[in-house]
């Protein structure tokens, strides 16, 4: 017994000093096999596209599967993926698009017009729970069948008119219905595969496991180590297979992103998905930076709840938003890596501005406060703001509190909320301020306005104006042009900020470390990354060393 | 030449009071193949003297100031630990008190006993082994080939000192040391360790050095005798001039305080206070297995104003008896009559009302008082809890118990362990007789003791028994001091009475083969 | 033995069933589904969900269709990772985290162990002070700071070895593993500690030394046994505590074990998995409490005799 | 003789002697002592802290961000520019609060049950052990959670929430006290007396098994104060921005690299407590062990 144990704790100490040599980094061996090192958030929840939800499983699925159509990451015009070809009926309701001749699957099995259908049925089936089947509503009939008020699916408005010809019905002209093609809710899945391994809207099956799934797109699935890494390497099957210069990317769920930038400081990553506020400027005074930003498609904003005293007052809810001073916050609590926001839809989005009613003014602010009985914050009832736990929100929270206190001598209370607690009191409308941001689905404005329609899904402020819900539903849908339908939208956020259900605090950025051997991953508004374009430059390792 | 010769040996230890000198300036001879007896109470440095020579002693605190101890040529005082190291164990061996206490709990007796051999002579694991095999048979081990590869939890007390004995006797020592070795023991195992120290002693003519507090004890075996006390070496002798012409006050103090005679029989008739009948108290030993019969089919009666002596050895049940009286532990059946109440079948206010009638004075006077409670506080709950003084009147009442017992009212404030033994005694009895019981039962109360001071607590106790009239159980192993104090004794063998009169009576026409056998074995029989 | 083994087994089954049923109902009282998310759900998406999940049965039902399930050894699927078993989940994470936290336990031992013999052996002196103060550190010493810290020393700025991963670089296991065991290690050296104090104050010590062995044998051979016993009983409860408390070693690792599936359910109201993973610890910590009873009774024989009787 | 001591005796009569006396041998440890002015010093700048701060604690200075310690802040500026020194001493606040009361409950939980179920033993005893291990598995985060929803947002319920799961380990350490010392000849002294289980548990046996309890709770103040910081961080108790030494700590260790000052300014204030409460407890379990000392 007692020679067991010895032996046992021989073993365990060796295992444990195995030597200490650090070996060859993984970007130094990235670089010379072609292989990408990914930080990628965390470990995604699967990779069956009509059932996950999150950013890192996107990243996986783009490498995976391909939609119809697949972004140019510069310019975020959609290029020929899935099909080669399209084209827009008169009315611009019906699209019809062409199958690429040489589309096939990883099993080498063509990809058809078929699957696209039989893979649209199954994202909107109303058994297969698929939490982005409205991505998908603008299709005839779509919303109807994935909320059972039709059963027959052969009414949606998406027909094959031959293996290479697929046709889709719109419910209205939509003008944003294009981009929604590269969004995994809209990727056809191989039906054969999915079927040998359980039913179609089987959310349990085994049919995403190295071996068994079978994709479209650049890249196939070559291992998959829970927590710890997925593996993908070339589809030599994939169409343009020519383009692809990457023969593989590993993805890390680097769910903390203090050791995922430490990683990336080590050379053992490529790419992070995220980067610490605090080491921002550290790395921005690096020559040479790896520290990549540019506007993201979101904004960061606090939730009034408009039917709650005393935030029912609309100067109450202005005078809050505008003794907010945003440039302050961006540049020092968010190290400038952010853009202060006046306006729920980020600026720029397809050539939309929107409207800028106010500015940093605790003058105004003050005398809002007092028209609304609370002369210098006298007779102040207090209000409680939530958020959920998280060092960012935690710190804006902190400073936004403080400006309220020294312009308008009002307390307001902190409460942070674990995430499940805090999205059960938003949607329960169970606050009086709440953190909220928004990302983009699809680039237009339609996708930021649309949350503040009465009793809209995600409204949970109490908001409610007749004229903007006509707006926002009948009238831009039926605009005769983009200038027209954007005019619409203009006055429609002009609406809404003038009553300030929210107030908007800074448009999202995306902030990256990317190695600079790593090419072709150009940042953008939608933070979308085309694998097919990305490629490695075999440049000599840097230490980064930070002060 | 002495095969050991200690010349003004001083030893002084430094405590938080400053400096004690714990052995002052002494000398002694220890001649080989003859027994020396070190004689003298807790405290009189007899142990620390002998310690000192081995190095044994953790300095600091201790320091050895002056001396020599010539040992085999060699001065054992001006030895380096290593040189020390080669001796002990080898030369000189040990034996000490308690072997409860004194044997690796966790080491196989077999692998104890031969380590010293294995440490000090080349010998192979098996001949080390054989040797030990040899060893054990010879100190009286049934089935060593069987008993070696156990624990010594497995042994009984007595045979764990043979198991000592023999660890002691491996390596073939020139001298052994004993330090108080039967003192933890029944009288008849001491009586049987005795003979067995003694017969080896013979047999091997080695050197004995036997440390004890009790006269009584080396009476048969000691040839050499030397009396120390408070550091001093106040009398030196053979057994014979020690025994019959001792010159030193404290010698014949020593002499005196050997529990001698019986009390004198009282004649008249009285009534039962306790009717015990067919007391049985066994104990659960886990599911399915046999009971252990603690106590078993006992009735006895206990008149009022009588001591009643209980007598056996470790294991027989008398300790249990008196709990059972006094419900401090759950009786199997049968009923204990107290004034012609069930004591047994008592519960809540009567039981409390009951228990202040009925108490106990406990053997361990270390563990028996609550260490976190000074004197006052240990005296005064009784008090309170029976409503004896009121808490403007409890003061007085404290103190008159200490008058009592025997105790300066100056100790009042002070916690257990800043008392001796004898004294811890007197405090435990204070307590049981603050609650003016009529009953006590006395479990082996001076068995933990000194020989002097076990002559005090018997007269302190038989004193009080008379001044407030109490009835009593004594329990104990030892006849000698249960004839001294009880009026009737009763004998106890596995949880059964075999035998009942008067001490005189049992004495000298004992019945039963057990009695007998228990009166053989009374230290130094034929002082008495 | 058998019978006192199987008789604690037997008293476990009560434990770990009671164990289920509050955590069982604890969860569903807990606010948020495991379905709720930032962007509204569809209601029908939502009730087609909870039909896949069995959650539109009675609760009573669910949690009998649960122990039903549970008899067969089938945890139920994953909430949060569709396509994925409770069962297959923590079979994934297991083997890592029972890696590190063996190397934990080990680094404890050896570190705690030695710290607290050393220190036990020249008592308020320097020799004691020191590993003991550090000990102290150890025990208040949060791992979310001794890793990063641990990290930026010998990652980063010694480069000696890696910052995070598992089994993906050589050396990357021993920053992780002495950062779990430092708390563990300091508890250890306090025990061992206390444990040497009590046994060099025994009587069988003074009985070795008459013998004339020298001081590191009597140390070795007679003391440590004794000495480590109450190490022995902590090592069970400590073992599974540093499986079920390796999540903030695994985050700032990037350790793909158990512990980070363990707090992340209870974040994602991953019902199955936070049922799945207090089933499987709480029946670890009873066996690990059972094994450190049975490892003191190899080390003291008198327990043995207690427990063959019982 | 009589005469001199009745008087010494009426003056020892007052409080109670136990405590008394350990206070005698407690003045005597240097170290102990040293820990309780440093204890005594902490608590009194948390008491008075709103006299004494130099600055606002929620004074922010966004412009200013992160500095290192100067003449206007001696201890620097966190990230919104405000006083660190000032953070400090308001954090010291709750966390001292926090550290002893929630370990209070703890205490008076823990030390209860354990001695309960270790003197009674028995069923009761297997049933109350039942249930200590039962919330030993039960999964933490979702308890606290809970407790979160159930009773609200309060600082009173921190301390509770913290002692319920801290008393689980006490009422191991006292149970096996108890068990060892029910054995004791004095423990049977006292149901000899009539004494009822209430009393004896409380005279006689808790005052003994202190030792190991005050050991066990000099520790588990100073983790009573970063599991405080966990619990704020998921939103029990503290809300910024207000703060404690344990957040502030993690605060501090996250940026440990760009601004150190954050992390080692509240981490020697939370070292120091725990070095303090270390001598302290180690001086009053010396000094409450009346057998071990020489006077």
């Amino acid at each position: 017994m007692q020679k067991y144990a010895r032996v046992v704790t021989g073993c365990l100490l060796a295992g444990l000093l195995l030597a200490c040599s650090a070996g060859e980094s993984n970007v130094a061996q990235g670089n010379r096999e072609g292989i990408l090192h990914f930080g990628n958030g965390s470990e995604p929840q699967g990779l069956d596209p009509h059932v996950v939800t999150g950013v890192p499983e996107s990243k996986i699925i783009d490498a995976l599967f391909e939609g119809l159509t697949r972004k140019n990451p510069w310019t975020l015009e959609p290029e020929p993926g899935a099909a080669a070809s399209w084209e827009f009926s008169e009315d611009r309701r019906v699209i019809t698009f062409h199958m690429q001749p040489e589309g096939r699957w990883s099993n080498g099995d063509p990809v058809t017009a078929h699957d696209f259908v039989w893979s649209w049925r199954r994202a909107l089936d109303p058994a297969m729970g698929n939490l982005y089947a409205y991505m998908l509503y603008p299709v005839k009939n779509a919303e109807a069948y994935a909320t059972g008020k039709l059963d027959d699916p052969e009414q949606l408005g998406v027909r094959a008119l031959d293996d290479m010809t697929l046709e889709v019905t719109l419910n209205a002209p939509t003008p944003y219905f294009l981009q929604l093609m590269d969004h995994y809710s809209s990727f056809a899945v191989h039906p054969e595969t999915i079927e040998r391994f359980g039913k179609a809207t089987d959310r349990f099956t085994r049919w995403t496991r190295v071996g068994n799934i079978v994709t479209n797109g650049p890249f196939q699935l070559k291992s998959w180590e829970l927590n710890r890494r997925i593996v993908v390497e070339r589809n030599p099957h994939y169409w343009d297979s020519e383009t692809v210069r990457l023969n593989g990317i590993v993805f890390y769920p680097t769910e903390n992103i203090v050791s995922e930038e430490r990683m990336f400081r080590v050379n053992q990553l490529h790419y992070t998905g995220d980067v610490p506020l605090n080491k921002i400027p550290a790395y921005r005074s690096l020559p040479n930076t790896p520290f990549v930003e540019a506007p993201y498609l979101g904004t960061y904003f606090y939730l009034l709840n408009t039917e709650r005293p005393p935030l029912d007052d609309v100067r109450v809810r202005k005078a809050l938003s505008l003794a907010v001073d945003r440039e302050a916050l961006t540049r020092n609590v968010l190290y400038g890596s952010n853009n202060p926001a006046y306006a729920i839809t980020p600026p720029g989005t397809l050539g939309y501005q929107p409207p800028q009613l106010f500015t940093h003014d605790p003058a105004e602010a003050r005398r809002l406060l007092a028209e609304a009985g609370y002369p210098g914050g006298d007779g102040w009832p207090g209000l409680e703001l939530i958020y959920n736990t998280s060092e960012s929100h935690r710190k804006i929270a902190v400073a936004l509190q403080q400006m309220w206190k020294d312009v308008l001598n009002i307390k307001v209370t902190l409460s942070n909320q674990e995430w499940k607690v805090y999205l059960d009191s938003v949607s329960e409308m169970n606050f009086q301020i709440a953190r909220r941001g928004w990302i983009g689905d699809y680039v237009d404005p339609n996708n930021f306005l649309d949350l503040y329609i009465t009793d809209g899904g995600n409204n949970n402020t109490g908001f409610s104006d007749p004229v903007y819900d006509d707006l926002i539903l009948q009238r831009a849908p039926r605009a005769a042009s983009q200038e027209e339908r954007f005019a619409l939208f203009h006055e429609a956020e002009t609406r809404l900020m003038e009553q300030m259900p929210i107030i908007p605090v800074y448009t999202y950025a995306s902030k990256h470390l990317v190695h600079p051997s790593v090419k072709g991953l150009p940042a953008n508004l939608m933070d979308f990354i085309n694998v097919k374009y990305i490629y490695l430059e075999d440049v000599p390792l840097t230490e980064f060393e930070l002060e | 030449m002495p095969l050991l010769s200690v010349r003004d040996l001083q030893v002084d230890f430094t405590t938080r009071n400053g400096r004690v000198t714990a052995v002052n300036r002494i000398g002694f001879d220890v001649e080989a193949g003859k027994i020396t007896a070190i004689i003298g109470e807790s405290g009189s440095g007899k142990s620390v003297a002998c310690y000192s020579l081995l190095g044994l002693l953790p300095v600091p605190p201790a320091s050895i100031e002056s001396g020599s101890a010539l040992f085999d040529g060699r001065d054992l005082l001006q030895l380096s630990e290593r040189e020390l190291r080669q001796i002990r164990g080898r030369d000189i061996a040990m034996i000490f008190q308690d072997p409860m206490t004194c044997l690796n709990p966790y080491m196989t007796v077999g692998n104890q006993l031969m380590e010293p051999l294995l440490y000090h002579r080349k010998v192979t694991r098996q001949q080390a082994r054989e040797r030990a095999l040899e060893l054990l048979a010879e100190v009286g081990l049934r089935d060593p080939e069987s008993t070696i590869d156990q624990y010594p939890h497995q042994f009984s007390g007595g045979m764990r000192q043979r198991v000592m004995i023999a660890m002691a006797l491996i390596n073939e020592p020139k001298l052994l040391i004993a330090d108080e070795p039967t003192t933890a023991l029944d009288v008849t195992i001491q009586a049987q360790i005795l003979g067995l120290i003694a017969e080896l002693q013979r047999k091997r003519d080695i050197g004995v050095i036997f440390i004890s507090h009790d006269l009584s004890v080396v009476a048969d075996i000691a040839d050499e005798i030397v009396v120390m006390e408070k550091g001093h070496v106040v009398e030196r002798g053979d057994r014979q001039a020690i025994f019959e012409a001792a010159e030193h006050p404290y010698t014949q103090k020593l002499l005196a305080a050997i529990p001698a005679g019986s009390k004198a029989p009282v004649e008249v008739p009285r009534d039962d206070l306790i009717q015990v009948r067919n007391l049985c108290t066994w104990f659960s030993q886990g599911r399915g297995a046999e009971p252990l019969r603690a106590v078993d089919d006992v009735s006895f009666t206990v008149q009022r104003g009588e001591v009643l002596g209980l007598v056996g050895e470790s294991g027989s049940g008398k300790s249990t008896i008196g709990r059972s009286l006094l419900r401090l532990v759950p009786v199997t059946r049968g009923e204990v009559l107290f004034d012609g109440t069930d004591v047994t079948r008592l519960q809540g206010a009567a039981l409390k009302q009951m228990r202040r009638r009925m108490q106990m004075i406990f053997q361990d006077p270390y563990a028996s008082l609550n260490p976190r409670m000074s004197v006052y506080d240990t005296l005064a709950e009784p008090l309170l809890l029976h409503g004896i003084e009121s808490r403007k009147t409890v003061e007085q009442g404290v103190l008159r118990l200490m008058d009592d017992v025997g105790l300066a009212r100056a100790f009042v404030r002070k916690y257990p362990h800043e008392f001796s033994g004898g004294q811890r005694q007197r405090i435990a009895i204070g307590r049981a007789l603050a609650t003016r019981p009529e009953f006590v039962v006395a479990d082996e109360p001076v068995s933990a003791l000194d020989v002097t001071i076990q002559a005090q607590i018997l007269e302190l106790m038989l004193a009080l028994g008379r001044e407030y009239g109490l009835t009593m159980l004594f329990v104990s192993h030892d006849l000698a001091v249960v004839r001294h104090i009880a009026d009737r004794i009763l004998v106890l063998y596995k949880g059964r009475v075999v035998e009942q009169g008067t001490g005189d009576a049992l004495f000298n026409s004992p019945r039963e083969e057990y009695t007998r056998q228990l009166l053989q074995a009374i230290p130094g029989r034929g002082l008495l | 033995m058998w019978r006192f083994v199987v008789g604690r087994l037997l008293q476990a089954i009560p434990v770990i069933l009671a164990v289920i049923t509050v955590t069982f109902f604890l969860v569903r009282v807990a606010p948020g589904g495991p379905f709720d998310s930032e962007k509204a759900v569809i209601p029908e998406v939502k009730a087609a969900l909870e039909a896949q999940y069995r959650l539109d049965l009675p609760l009573g039902q669910q949690y009998l269709a649960y122990l039903g399930d549970l008899a067969q050894g089938d945890l139920g699927p994953s909430f949060k990772y569709p396509g994925r078993s409770v069962n297959e989940l923590i079979a994934a994470g297991l083997p890592v985290t029972a890696e590190l936290g063996a190397y934990a336990l080990l680094v404890a031992v050896v570190l705690g162990g030695l710290a607290g013999v050393v220190a036990s052996l020249k008592p308020n002196s320097a020799q004691d002070y020191i590993p003991m103060s550090v000990a102290m550190i150890g025990i208040c010493m949060p791992t979310f700071l001794l890793g990063p810290l641990l990290v930026l020393l010998f990652g980063i700025h010694l480069e000696w070895l890696p910052v995070a991963g598992w089994g993906d670089i050589p050396g990357d296991k021993i920053l992780p593993s002495l950062t779990l065991g430092a708390a563990y290690a300091a508890y250890i050296a306090r025990l061992s500690r206390a444990g040497m104090l009590e046994v060099m104050s025994q009587d069988y010590i003074r009985t070795a030394r008459a013998k004339g062995l020298p001081e590191w044998q009597v140390v070795t051979r007679h003391a440590l046994r004794g000495g480590l016993i109450p190490v022995v009983a902590f090592l069970g409860p400590a073992f599974a505590g540093l499986l079920a408390g390796s999540f903030v070693v695994e985050t700032i690792f990037q350790i793909p074990g158990l512990g980070r599936f363990y707090v992340q359910a209870a974040f994602n109201r991953d019902y199955t998995m936070i049922l799945g993973t207090t089933v499987f610890l709480s029946t670890l910590i009873v066996l690990f409490n059972l094994l450190s009873d049975i490892l003191a009774a190899w080390l003291n024989p008198r327990l043995r005799a207690q427990y063959g009787e019982a | 003789m009589t005469a001199v001591n009745l008087t010494s005796v009426a003056q020892a009569e007052q409080g109670t002697s136990l405590w008394k006396d350990a206070w005698r041998r407690l003045r005597k440890n240097r170290l102990a002592l040293f820990g309780l002015a440093v204890l005594t010093a902490f608590i009194l700048i948390a008491l008075l802290t709103p006299w004494l701060a130099p600055y606002a604690y929620d004074a922010q200075n966004l412009d200013l961000g992160a500095s290192p310690p100067s003449a206007e802040h001696w201890l620097g500026t966190d990230i919104f520019g405000r006083d660190l020194l000032t953070q400090i001493m308001y954090g010291g606040r709750i966390s001292l609060a926090v550290g002893f009361v929630a370990t209070a409950v703890a205490l008076v939980i823990g030390v209860t049950w354990g001695a309960v179920a270790g003197y009674v033993g028995g069923r009761v005893d297997a049933v109350m052990m039942r249930l200590v291990d039962i919330l030993y598995a039960l999964p933490f985060m979702i308890f606290i959670v809970l407790l979160m929803v159930v009773f609200g947002r309060n600082l009173l319920l921190l301390f509770l929430a913290i002692g319920a799961v801290e008393w689980l380990t006490m009422a191991r350490i006292m149970r096996g006290q108890v068990q060892s010392l029910r054995q004791q000849e004095f423990v049977e002294a006292a149901v000899s007396l009539g004494l009822s289980p209430a009393t004896i548990v409380r005279r006689h046996l808790v005052p003994n098994a202190l030792g190991p309890i005050i050991v066990y709770t000099t520790l588990t103040i100073p983790s009573v104060m970063l599991l405080e910081a966990f619990l704020s961080f998921l939103g029990l108790g503290v809300q910024p921005p207000a703060t404690s030494w344990g957040l502030l700590i993690s605060y501090g260790a996250e940026t440990m690299e760009e601004y150190p000052w954050l992390l080692i300014f509240p981490g020697a204030a939370l070292t120091l407590t725990l070095f303090a409460l270390n001598f302290l407890g180690d001086g009053l379990r010396d000094a409450l062990d009346v057998r071990g000392s020489g006077d």
